[in-house]
């Protein structure tokens, strides 16, 4: 569907995917004046496995259907989502993973994008917490779906005050990464 | 100068609270089940805030009761929840829409039956909500498909509950209630709510709680002088029961005729693509958003596919149906449930085909779906 | 002239008490059985009413469905014939959303206590301020004299027709129990000490629980082979219970297994419902 | 003895519409005023009667009333 | 020498406990409810001379639950009720329906809704029992008319409900419940009885209570050493919660099934003066009676005029009704209610005339009552 | 030779508890999130099983719905999960029809005092053979942490977002007014103490209420501010109770709002309800 | 209907007007070995008001609607129940009343049996609880729906042993009155 | 010292599957004896280890057991 573009969060419960479509959503939709649903998968037993949640967005009129057909771009946070989600990916559309989590890279018509978020997380920052925002970064550069001014109002909007400057970074280094990456 | 509308991205859920909010709701009683648990979650945070009451009862039976309590006291009442809750809230719903007490009930549909499926989306409690309490029952039921529809349905039902003195449902799955979209609040007085009539008795010992002068007579608050009964037998103008045939006849009819009578006024449906249409799809609820998708697909395709979506499912829009039907050589109906409002579609088309198409796997029917059985009639 | 004024004085003192003045009277008679001892209860509670000067627009009573259950259909109050076993959630709804009122729930020991008892229950433990009068008569009358809660073992009834082998509710130790901040027992035959008892559970705040052991000659009478309602009250009511003064001078075995009657918990110190949720508001709308 | 001429007996009124003929004024008055008379209570001995007002007080129906 | 058969006057609600008696029913919890008391009463005296269990429970809820546990223990199990009743214990219903324990639910309706008419008679809760409870549930209801008829339909509950391991309701109206007739208690032996299938696994440890090898899968009782789990929630074949879409999707599909499957063993109907009639009227219970005198008018009269007669309303019978419609210019649905087996009859038959024939004010319709409808026809 | 002995005596005095030879392993891991009291409870459960030395076959677990209703999902008995409030109906139901069975009924507070206080209570009046274990942890695990009725004053959840402000149950209290015969209270942190009082519950014949305070660090513990389960185990069950022993030599000021430990009551004279009908069957089928 | 015989039984409750219906329909249908229907109305509040019961009693096959159209004979007991019930009484059929209590006697198109009944229980008899069963042997000689001998032994089926005597003598009453009044 | 050296040391076995990390062994532990390794329970100073088998009975998870 031309006006429709579709994003899936994924990774395993607790690490924010929830949370990032959340935001995600809310950069489009509230900032950035578009049109955007977001939705999850939630199981009964969902504590720890496999948990996704995704974003449609569109440019202008209703979202009609609610859950991802074709995507165009897909986070994966763990080897167990990857294998399980990326089979909705549209051609070419847009992997990103965690290089270190994600070893068995999924084969098909869409350009992988491979970062250690996880580790850059802590690493850089002292929180794996924020590895959902450092992906927020991410993709919003790689995908330009949502301004970044949108998107650091949103993440904002989000996190307690205390952490503003913690989520702040993230998101830059998001951003940054994905124009290296790109220019890769 | 107004001040710009709240917008915001919204839960479901959380939008059928705020919609109750705007309503004028000051009451909630319930108990919580998933996936209707944040409504009642979050007007325990809001209700105290602009002075009115929650309170979690001890199970659904006690909720619906207090619920129905708090409406006779004056306030508009509302309670929340899922398959199990709704079948133990059966009786005392049978006594709301027999003592013509409004008040509204959110259903936010789970996998069924017994305790299934609880964190998938469903659309299996249509006819429980229609015949579910025993005996003739009247019933309003509304459906809504977006997240900001939740919002307006849910002022539209306690509009409806209040001018019907009826209890009345608000359906939806919960793919619908978990999923956010954008609400924009409207200002107050933007949307129409319809509060409760008053009587215009002089002498308040005058007052009759059936007042067979009216169709829907007003309901005075307990509290205000008007000493009335109330009773879910059958019972007189009065409110007292009667063993008289004549008026236990006039009273079971009446309460179902008030429903019937007005049914074009409670109808709501949205029309896409009906005038021409060959293949009409007939969904609501989430079921409608994949139905859409699809119509619009098929279309594409040069199919002359239409979609009726029903915004009231009862009554039954029969009407709307069978004209939107017209000029339909099939009717396909996608459901979240092995077959229910396909009944009542086969039942108002007498000589259509009909064809349902039903998913109970926890999972939402697709466009795809939908498309392939468009598809088989191009 | 003093003998007139002897005369007005005594007249005074005998001028009958004027239920009229709570009743429908076009509703009655009522449907209770000849000796039946709700209509007893229902008059103590008039009395009550009357004493404590309660405004008959400020009045709920709610009650579920049984014989005892058609008390608010006779008076002229706010009046709820809900459903079986659900009053107290019902008058719960009402008095939560306006607290002003003062809810009096009248119900049978099957309502109460079999049906009802998750209500009983947390309204006990909620402390919210209403009145429940059990109309204790050990049967369920309405429907033609099933066993109950509180049907005494070995007593015969429809369906322990081979005699009672359940153990009975003390529905005021339940109560007690749960929360309820004002407890008392007395019986249809006690009907002053009732009055007493009821004013002072209407004056409470909180939640006040009645318990009126009284009798249903027709269906608990006759399979118990009580030769009138008079003699039923007699047995059960006057002999079969003691007063709590009587009671403190008793040993557990010389009470056996009589009930104590008379105010059995009286806990002024608790906030009620109603009260508490107020604070709430206050608390909250502060904080807003 | 001019005192008892000048008792001045109570009213005892018994509303025969009312009255479902349990019997529990008659075998509860505690100076035999009250009798059966098939299915109505009677007064029998209105002298005998105290105005202690049980008769009243028990009465399920509203039926009985002591007026002086 | 066989004994002669006891021969006795019966109630209606009598001949239903020495139905279930004769069928085998060993365990019964309940809650009394006006008109169906008499059914507990007698098996209050009745079960513990036989060794059997009566258990007088604190509401309706735990009277169902309790009957569910009683028939995993092994026992055939029974309970009794009313509308308000039958309400209540809707989720429980739901439950023995999804783990597929066999029980059977005496209905005997009142006026409703609400309290209505405890002691009036009707037929409106046709539609409460195949659908009260959430969810897609199968349901199996038989509607004896004649007090004989409430002995052996009871036994034909029990056994349908040990054959597919099901719920299985008996409704009958107050008239029928509370009037006497003769019956013959048959020899033991001379009805069919039906036990519980056991399971032929040689390993109890192999033992799988929803086994997907039959249609419908033995179920061991509880104590006898197959140690399994029973849920509500939807469940893989060895009883154990799944969130398998797959599986939930066959668990939902198979319960309906083995009901849609077996419709014909599960079908009975009378059928008098059907093979001509050109008006036809369908009709159950007592109402059934009233029509049973009214066709036979009618034939007198000359007109070709027909009863068909379900013993079995659910599944319902719509290959015999439309046998016995095939002829007919009008089908008369008359029932104690404002429609709804009529709504099922006007589904069935799609072109051919459909005329319900309602009445709620707490009497029978009369035979003189059908009648003039059927004139209208002649 | 010596030595090698003493090996051997101190290996059996600590070979581990079997557990698996009661579990369905292939269930496991459970649902239960990390720090989850309800594990500890099972185990404690499973012990005291083991010491009475039940028959598996002869145990059936009846549970109702919440995160504490999924125990019975884990062990090889005859398991019954049912609705959320009606395990002790469903359970009389087994019991009743097969008095030979042993019944334990594993619950949350919520399954068991709130939607399913009306079963508990006539349960406990009836005085039928069961063990009720309740999972006290003062919240609604299973559908995300909402008030229950054992939730204290003050405290947050999802529904009493401003503060709870509705009184608690003394569930022990309910269970004795109501007529259990046995009524004991531990906690999860003192889960040896547990195992001795749920050994004393199953070998109890009658109704047996066992209330175990036990944590939900996710729901409760989040809301509430504690930083882990064990900072919960120690506050809650250790600090905010008393062994009955230690309560006995202290004023009840100086026990203050912490709960009682220990066996609280243990009636072995009242007749269990399943003997009761057994004398019943005997003494009709005399009379036939 | 050919083969219908009505009856109905009407009085107030505590007449044991229910009992009557049940003994008359026993002796038809157990003792007589014809086919026969018991019903009454039961109001929610009917204790004390009109009460009745109806049999229908037929000679073979099956009755199908249970309650009276056309009504052979009825009883009534008290003015109340005459009032309101005599109305279903067919040409020709039967109202057997007691004299003392209904006076206001309806006039119609069936011949009208007058007999002090209860006053002959309590007079002959010291019990009034035996009207019903002195209406039972009026009823059955009247109509010879049923024999004596059934309706002996029907009615001794349901009484107290410790009754026995009591009752056959009602029933004997009921029988020679019958002849008596069909005399005049 | 020879008794020091012939202590019998217990066998502490944590299941990494089962072990779901609320660190209850740990803070519970007298000893010291465990330690949080991320998410899992590790053995730190098995010598000090008393054979208490606290750690085992408040294991919710059925993850830790010692030994001899
Ligand atoms: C849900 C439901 N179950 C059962 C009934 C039938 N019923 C009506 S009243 C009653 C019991 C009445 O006993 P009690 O409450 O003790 O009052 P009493 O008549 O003795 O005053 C019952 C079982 C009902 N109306 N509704
Ligand atoms: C009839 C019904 N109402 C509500 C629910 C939703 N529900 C499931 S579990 C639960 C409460 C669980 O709390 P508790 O019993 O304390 O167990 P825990 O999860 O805390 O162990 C609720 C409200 C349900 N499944 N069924
Ligand atoms: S049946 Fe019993 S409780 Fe009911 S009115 Fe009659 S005497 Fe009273
Ligand atoms: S007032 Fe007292 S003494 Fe007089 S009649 Fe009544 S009960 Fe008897
Ligand atoms: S107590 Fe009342 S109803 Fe009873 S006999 Fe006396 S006056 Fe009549
Ligand atoms: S939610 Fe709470 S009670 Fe449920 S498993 Fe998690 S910690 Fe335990
Ligand atoms: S057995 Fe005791 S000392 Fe050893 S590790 Fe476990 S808790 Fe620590
Ligand atoms: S207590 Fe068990 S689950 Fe928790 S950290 Fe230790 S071994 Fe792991
Ligand atoms: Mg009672
Ligand atoms: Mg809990």
């Amino acid at each position: 569907m031309g006006d429709r573009y579709e994003l899936r969060f994924s990774g395993s419960g607790g690490q924010g995917m929830i949370l990032a479509g959340i935001v995600m959503a809310e950069a489009a939709a509230i900032y950035d004046n578009k049109v955007a649903v977001q939705s999850q998968s939630y199981g009964p037993e969902s504590r720890g496995g496999a948990s996704k949640a995704e974003v449609i967005i569109s440019d202008s009129g209703t979202i009609d259907y609610p859950k991802a057909t074709a995507i165009d771009c897909m986070l994966a946070l763990t080897q167990e989502a990857c294998t399980k989600y990326h089979g909705d990916i549209k051609k070419d559309g847009i992997l990103l993973i965690d290089s270190d989590e994600v070893k068995d890279i999924p084969e098909g018509d869409f350009k992988v994008y491979s970062f250690p978020i996880i580790e850059t997380a802590r690493g850089e920052l002292g929180k794996i917490i924020v590895s959902n925002i450092i992906s927020l970064g991410l993709i919003a550069e790689l995908t330009g779906i949502v301004s970044h001014g949108a998107m650091e109002k949103a993440v904002l909007a989000r996190v307690p005050v205390a952490f503003t400057e913690l989520n702040k970074k993230a998101l830059q280094i998001g951003f940054d990464k994905a124009r290296e990456l790109k220019g890769n | 100068m107004a001040a710009e509308r709240v917008k915001k991205l919204m839960q479901g859920n959380e939008a059928c609270a705020e919609g109750a909010l705007y309503a004028g709701c000051e009451f909630y009683a319930g108990y919580p089940i998933t996936p209707s648990t944040e409504i009642g979650e979050i007007l325990s945070y809001k209700l105290p805030l602009i002075g009115g009451k929650f309170i979690q009862m001890e199970d659904e039976i006690g909720g619906m009761a207090a619920t129905i309590g708090g409406s006779l006291a004056g306030k508009k009442s509302l309670t929340a929840t899922s398959g199990p809750g709704l079948s133990l809230k059966q009786e005392c719903i049978g006594f709301a829409a027999m003592a013509e007490v409004p008040c509204v009930i959110i259903n936010v549909m789970r996998g069924g039956p017994s305790t299934g499926y609880p964190t998938g989306p469903s659309q299996s409690d249509i006819m429980a909500t229609k015949w579910g309490t025993h005996g003739d029952t009247p019933v309003i039921a509304v459906t809504p498909s977006y997240v900001p529809e939740i919002f307006t349905e849910t002022v539209r039902a306690f509009n409806l509950a209040e001018k019907y003195r009826t209890p009345v449902f608000v359906l939806f799955d919960e793919i619908i209630g978990h999923m956010r979209e954008v609400v924009t609040i409207p200002h107050p007085g933007e949307l129409e709510v319809i509060d409760r009539a008053k009587t215009d008795v002089e002498n308040k010992e005058d007052y009759l709680p059936y007042d067979n002068r009216f169709e829907i007579p007003p309901l005075a608050p307990f509290g205000e002088g008007y000493r009335y009964h109330v009773t879910g037998l059958n019972h007189d103008e009065d409110g007292f029961p009667t063993n008289d045939s004549k008026k236990i006849d006039a009273g079971n009819r009446k309460i179902l005729a008030k429903i019937e009578n007005n049914k074009e006024d409670i109808w709501s449906c949205e029309e896409v693509d009906t005038e021409d249409a060959e293949v009409l799809v007939f969904a609501f609820g989430s079921s409608a958003r994949s139905a859409s998708f699809a119509v619009r697909e098929a279309r594409k395709q040069g199919i002359k596919a239409g979609l009726l979506r029903p915004l009231t499912i009862w009554p039954f829009p029969d009407e709307p149906l069978r004209k939107a039907a017209s000029k339909a050589k099939v009717v396909i109906v996608p459901e979240l449930n092995l077959g229910q409002t396909v009944l009542e579609v086969e039942r108002t088309l007498p000589g259509v085909k009909v064809e349902g198409l039903h998913r109970v796997d926890g999972e939402p029917i697709t466009p795809a779906e939908i498309l392939e059985v468009i598809d088989k009639y191009k | 002239m003093a003998e007139g004024a002897a005369v007005k004085k005594k007249q005074k003192v005998n001028v009958p008490f004027d239920y009229d003045k709570y009743l429908r009277k076009g509703k009655l008679p009522h449907i209770w059985c000849p000796g039946c001892g709700h209509g007893i209860v229902l008059k103590s509670l008039l009395r009550a009413i009357d004493k404590v000067g309660l405004d008959k627009s400020s009045i709920c009573m709610a009650s579920g469905i049984g014989c005892s259950s058609r008390t608010p259909g006779y008076v002229d109050f706010n009046t709820l014939h809900s459903l079986h076993g659900r009053a107290i959630a019902f008058a719960t709804g009402v008095k939560l959303a306006k607290p002003e009122m003062n809810i009096l729930v009248t119900i049978g020991d099957g309502d109460a206590l079999a049906i009802g008892g998750n209500h009983f229950i947390h309204a006990c433990r909620r402390n919210i301020d209403m009145t429940v009068i059990i109309y204790s008569n050990a049967i369920y009358g309405m429907t033609g004299g099933q066993v109950s809660p509180t049907t005494p073992e070995g007593a015969m009834s429809t369906t322990s027709p081979h005699g009672n082998m359940e153990p009975a509710f003390d529905a005021c130790a339940v109560a007690e129990a749960s929360g309820a901040s004002f407890v008392a027992r007395s019986t249809a035959y006690h009907m002053q000490e009732l009055e007493k008892v009821l004013t002072a559970a209407i004056e409470h705040k909180g939640m006040s629980v009645v318990e009126v052991l009284d009798s249903c000659p027709v269906y608990y009478g006759r399979q118990n082979k009580y030769k009138s309602a008079s003699h039923m009250m007699e047995e059960i009511e006057k002999k079969g219970t003691v007063s709590g003064a009587q009671a403190k001078n008793l040993s557990e075995e010389e009470i056996g297994d009589r009930f104590v009657r008379g105010i059995l918990k009286q806990d002024k110190d608790g906030v009620e419902y109603c009260d508490a949720y107020d604070n709430l508001i206050a608390k909250v709308q502060v904080k807003k | 003895m001019t005192e008892a001429a000048e008792k001045i007996l109570p009213r005892i009124e018994i509303d025969p519409k009312r009255c479902k003929g349990c019997s529990i004024c008659v075998d509860f008055c505690p100076t035999n005023v009250l009798e059966m008379k098939g299915a109505l209570a009677t007064v029998v001995k209105l002298e005998a009667c105290t105005r202690c007002d049980l008769c009243d007080l028990r009465c399920p129906d509203f039926a009985i009333r002591v007026f002086d």
